[in-house]
């Protein structure tokens, strides 16, 4: 298996691993952060042609010598999308830390049943 | 020759990783994730995506770990130590 | 320690899953399709050198019309759940000298560098994203060297909208002139700057929309670092 | 002209932009020009409606003037049509309620985000493009985020990050599922998907389809993803509840179906559908059984309506024509009834200072109208004849009879047999116990609240030009080849 993929893969299943078994509020979201950043490996590495350059078409690369445009323009847009999300919710997370002085989330359940 | 280095470069994203996840000190998480997110924006300049490497450089690396340091600051520095036994997200 | 292992087991077969799926798709095989035809036709259609910021503002200017939305979700949402009456920093200390002296010679030549990021955005890699992530930067340092430093909200709140207007706008015009929304209306209709392909003034209205978009980044990550820097007084609720 | 339908898109984008100036101008302006600006985007999408029902054509808007698949179009077909006008029409509504319900400051931030939110399940309704739909729902998600922690209170933020650790999980999985499919057919567009789905590799679909509704089953709130529901509904404001249950729920459900539909020409499909039927089914049981123990009424209608989404599911997942329009009738019945219930939730706890089930009682003499509304609404979800969820759950029963699963007969009966369990005790608790001061309704919801009554009233008793819409708007999801004819692919082909 390529080293790119297994990287993404294992970069996915790490995060995942953050958000199911750690219980610091912050922790889980360094997890999403990190299977973001997998996610986004894997669409890169799923456009890349072996041999061909970046498809940027100027001193003399021609069209059949470049690398395929769209997923690096999927993942510049869900790059951007990760950051408004982990930002949003750090912000969650300094008001739930103002109410609760804690960020273990096993001290902090009050929604029940 | 540039196998070795996806799989120099995979390895050093993978490992930084787990010490992101692993570390109790939550600023060294943040400083391994914002590694984890540099060593992918030099994977996609071998990839070929020298647009994506410059916006994770940018953005999925310093930006948003500056975001994670400032509410960490507000927050607390240290993960406590006791393993939990329920899952947190159910009914 | 249970839960452990079954998390570790449920994710292993997660990943076995992706992996068998993964294999149907090799790696670095040329299975380009829309992607061809994006690079074949991208200089005649929108006049961009770089064909990845012709697919982000051009072919696909929806998704990134919906991505600058995303970001003003963030920056709205964040500063709603941060706000309260009274707030005010609370930073104790100065940086050092070598960050305050810093700060203030270097930001001219940061926020120069984003914009000219952004504005090159159809010949070189880069564009209104990492051009405002850039001049963020800038403020950043701002934040970082002066303890009683705030941005004045009453620019930057009314700048992110009138950018994010902006762009709108320019989608309208398209809808007007040329009958599509996001419609490029100065390379298609108008034709300006066929003759300087690869130069600055050329791609119709990419530049146009890199600037706003970078103008628009900005302002808006710029807008998430303040408040999270701002912390509530005691008794301000 | 057809190309102003997307003014939909940009009309609210626009509005939101321009509240940052508007509130420089006059900070009170805001609200009004909220209901102002939903009130545009309902005629907007009841021209689109008639324009699509008259000539039975959906319109097609291409961005920047580029054909499908090179270019993203929206496509507002038969679905599409009436469920915009639905959306437009609830956020109206909610806009009127939320002068009155929400008193929480910053107000200018949150009518930016009621109308991203707006604009966020409209994209994902109408889109064409299988990433332009990612990027919808995630417009659609971070604004339901944040306006779920609105309140600020302690609950508040525990619900809203609930629902962001799931969301998060569940955006990277649709974003995988995207990658494999993107991967082996080199395509982005849903209608060049569907075209292409005959040669597509039968593991990547699988593994890809399943991936994106897992992704999807988040915001659609199926079995193992909903834990946020609940909680999100409970806390969020009052406004806000009612549009997660009428709208966003079932842009999400659509977006299932579609893309659940368009990859059926693939190998092996009918194990995903086997595996959404399974995610239904569980969805009902766990939603019904814990609707049973709630004290808190709001809770106890985000249980019903978890119940119902799971019904609207498995209707999808039968895999019949009859099914699909079984479910988007239910959908639109559902997103009736639900707007109505939790608008009058939501008024009685602005009024009373909470939705506990003992500040209900009584409240057939204090707020006459609200408690008839409420009765209405619980009346018509139990599925008694005469009221509009009775027509769609008769039409699931039929389906499924058609397409040989009796369980899911037993299972639809049984859910309306616990579901009268629980809304009869609480018409019980309104209408048969306590005393109480009459308080004075507010007129404008009043009216808000009749016309929801008689809308479902009216469906209940002329079900028949009801259920022409559906069929049309099903068969829409169903029918691929229809679709793919229907938008106008250039010849980019393998």
């Amino acid at each position: 298996m390529n080293p790119y993929y297994f990287a993404s893969i294992a970069l996915i299943l790490i995060g995942f691993y953050a958000v199911l078994v750690k219980r610091n509020v912050i922790k889980m979201l360094v997890g999403l952060s990190i299977m973001e950043t997998g996610v986004n490996l894997l669409l890169i590495s799923v456009g890349y042609v072996s041999g061909k350059s970046a498809p940027i078409l100027s001193e003399g690369i021609t069209p059949d010598k470049a690398v395929d445009p769209i997923p690096q323009a999927l993942v510049l847009t869900a790059i951007v999308i990760g950051v408004a999300t982990t930002a949003l919710a750090l912000s969650v997370v300094i008001n739930l830390y103002e109410k609760y002085k804690t960020l273990n989330v096993e001290e902090i359940r009050r929604l029940r049943g | 020759m540039s196998d070795w280095v996806a799989i120099f470069i995979a390895a050093l994203m993978v490992i930084s990783a787990i010490f992101a996840v692993e570390w109790r000190d939550l600023l060294a998480a943040v400083v391994g994730m914002a590694a984890v997110s540099l060593f992918a924006s030099i994977a996609f300049f071998f990839l070929q995506a020298p647009d994506v490497a410059m916006v994770e450089a940018a953005i999925g690396a310093a930006l948003s770990a500056a975001v994670f340091i400032l509410a960490i600051k507000r927050t607390e520095r240290y993960e406590s130590e006791e393993e939990s036994t329920g899952w947190w997200v159910r009914w | 320690m249970v839960k452990r292992i079954l998390a570790i087991v449920f994710i292993l077969i997660i990943g076995l899953w992706m992996a068998k799926a993964l294999d149907q798709v090799p790696f670095g095989e040329d299975r380009m399709l829309v992607g061809k035809y994006y690079l074949e036709h991208v200089k005649e259609e929108t006049g961009a050198v770089n064909a990845v910021t012709a697919v982000v503002v051009n072919y696909r200017g929806f998704d990134t019309l919906g991505e600058v939305t995303v970001l003003f979700i963030a920056s709205t949402g964040v500063a709603a759940l941060l706000w309260r009456n009274r707030r005010k920093r609370t930073a104790k200390t100065e940086g050092s000298v070598v960050l305050t002296t810093g700060a203030r010679l270097l930001l001219p030549f940061i926020m120069l560098f984003g914009a000219y990021i952004f504005i090159h955005g159809h010949l070189t890699p880069g564009g209104g994203f990492p051009g405002g992530a850039t001049i963020a930067t800038a403020f950043l340092f701002l934040y970082l060297a002066f303890t009683v430093y705030e941005i004045d909200h009453r620019i930057f709140e009314p700048l992110e909208g009138l950018a994010g207007i902006g762009y709108v706008t320019v989608g309208l015009i398209g809808l007007a002139i040329g009958g599509y929304f996001l419609f490029d209306w100065i390379w298609q209709t108008w034709g300006l700057g066929k003759e300087n392909i690869g130069r600055l003034l050329s791609a119709g209205f990419i530049p146009i929309i890199y600037t706003l978009i970078g103008i628009k980044v900005g302002t808006e990550l710029t807008g998430i670092v303040d408040n999270m820097v701002k912390e509530p007084e005691e008794g301000g609720q | 002209m057809n190309q102003y339908a997307s003014l939909l898109i940009a009309l609210p984008l626009f509005s939101a932009f321009f509240i940052p100036i508007l509130k420089r101008i006059s900070k009170n302006a805001v609200m009004p020009f909220l209901a102002f600006v939903t009130l545009i985007q309902t005629g907007i999408a009841a021209l689109v409606f008639k324009e699509v029902y008259t000539t039975g054509k959906p319109i097609i808007v291409l961005a920047g003037g580029f054909k499908p698949p090179v270019g993203i179009n929206l496509y507002i077909g038969h679905f599409a049509a009436l469920f915009v006008l639905v959306i437009a029409a609830v956020s109206f509504l909610m806009a009127l309620f939320s002068i009155k319900a929400v008193s929480i400051e910053p107000k200018d931030k949150y009518a930016m985000l009621f109308l991203l939110l707006m604009l966020g399940a409209t994209g994902m309704i109408s889109t064409g493009d299988i990433f332009n739909l990612f990027v919808f729902m995630e417009i659609t998600a971070i604004s339901a985020y944040a306006l779920t922690a609105y309140n600020k209170t302690g609950e508040a933020s525990e619900a809203a990050l609930k629902y962001v650790v799931l969301g998060g999980v569940g955006s990277s999985f649709f974003l995988v599922g995207i990658a494999l499919i993107y991967g082996s057919l080199g395509t982005l567009n849903m209608a060049h998907i569907a075209q292409l789905a005959g040669l597509i590799n039968p593991t990547a679909a699988k593994v890809g389809l399943a991936l994106l509704i897992f992704g999807l089953a988040v915001e659609a709130e199926q079995f193992p993803l909903n834990a946020w529901a609940p909680d999100a509904y409970q806390e969020a404001p009052h406004p806000v509840t009612a549009m997660f249950s009428a709208f966003v729920v079932k842009a999400s459900l659509y977006a299932i179906g579609r893309i659940l539909y368009i990859l059926s020409a693939a190998e092996g499909w009918s194990s995903i559908l086997r595996l959404l039927i399974i995610l239904g089914t569980l969805t009902v049981i766990l939603g019904e059984m814990s609707a049973l123990r709630q004290t808190n009424v709001k809770r106890m209608f985000a249980y019903s309506s978890i119940a119902q989404v799971g019904l609207i599911a498995v209707g999808l997942a039968l895999g019949t024509a009859a099914g699909v329009s079984a479910s988007v009738f239910h959908m639109f019945n559902h997103a009736i009834v639900k707007a109505l219930m939790f608008l009058a939730v939501g008024y009685v706890a602005v009024e009373l200072g909470g939705a506990e089930i003992d500040k209900f009682e009584g409240l057939g003499k204090r707020m006459p109208v609200t408690a008839f509304a409420i009765t209405v609404g619980a009346i018509s979800i139990i599925g008694i004849p005469l009221f509009n969820v009775f027509w769609s759950k008769i039409q699931l029963i039929l389906a499924a009879l058609s397409a040989q699963y009796t369980w899911v007969v037993a299972l639809i009966l049984g859910a309306s047999l616990v579901e009268a369990t629980y809304y009869i005790r609480l018409i019980h608790a309104i209408w048969f116990k306590g005393e109480g001061e009459k308080v004075k309704e507010n007129t404008v919801l009043v009216l808000a609240m009749l016309l929801l009554a008689a809308l479902i009233i009216v469906v209940g008793i002329y079900p028949e030009p009801f259920w022409d819409i559906m069929q049309k708007a099903g068969s829409d999801i169903f029918d691929v080849a229809q679709y793919v004819k229907n938008v106008p692919l250039m010849g980019v082909n393998p």
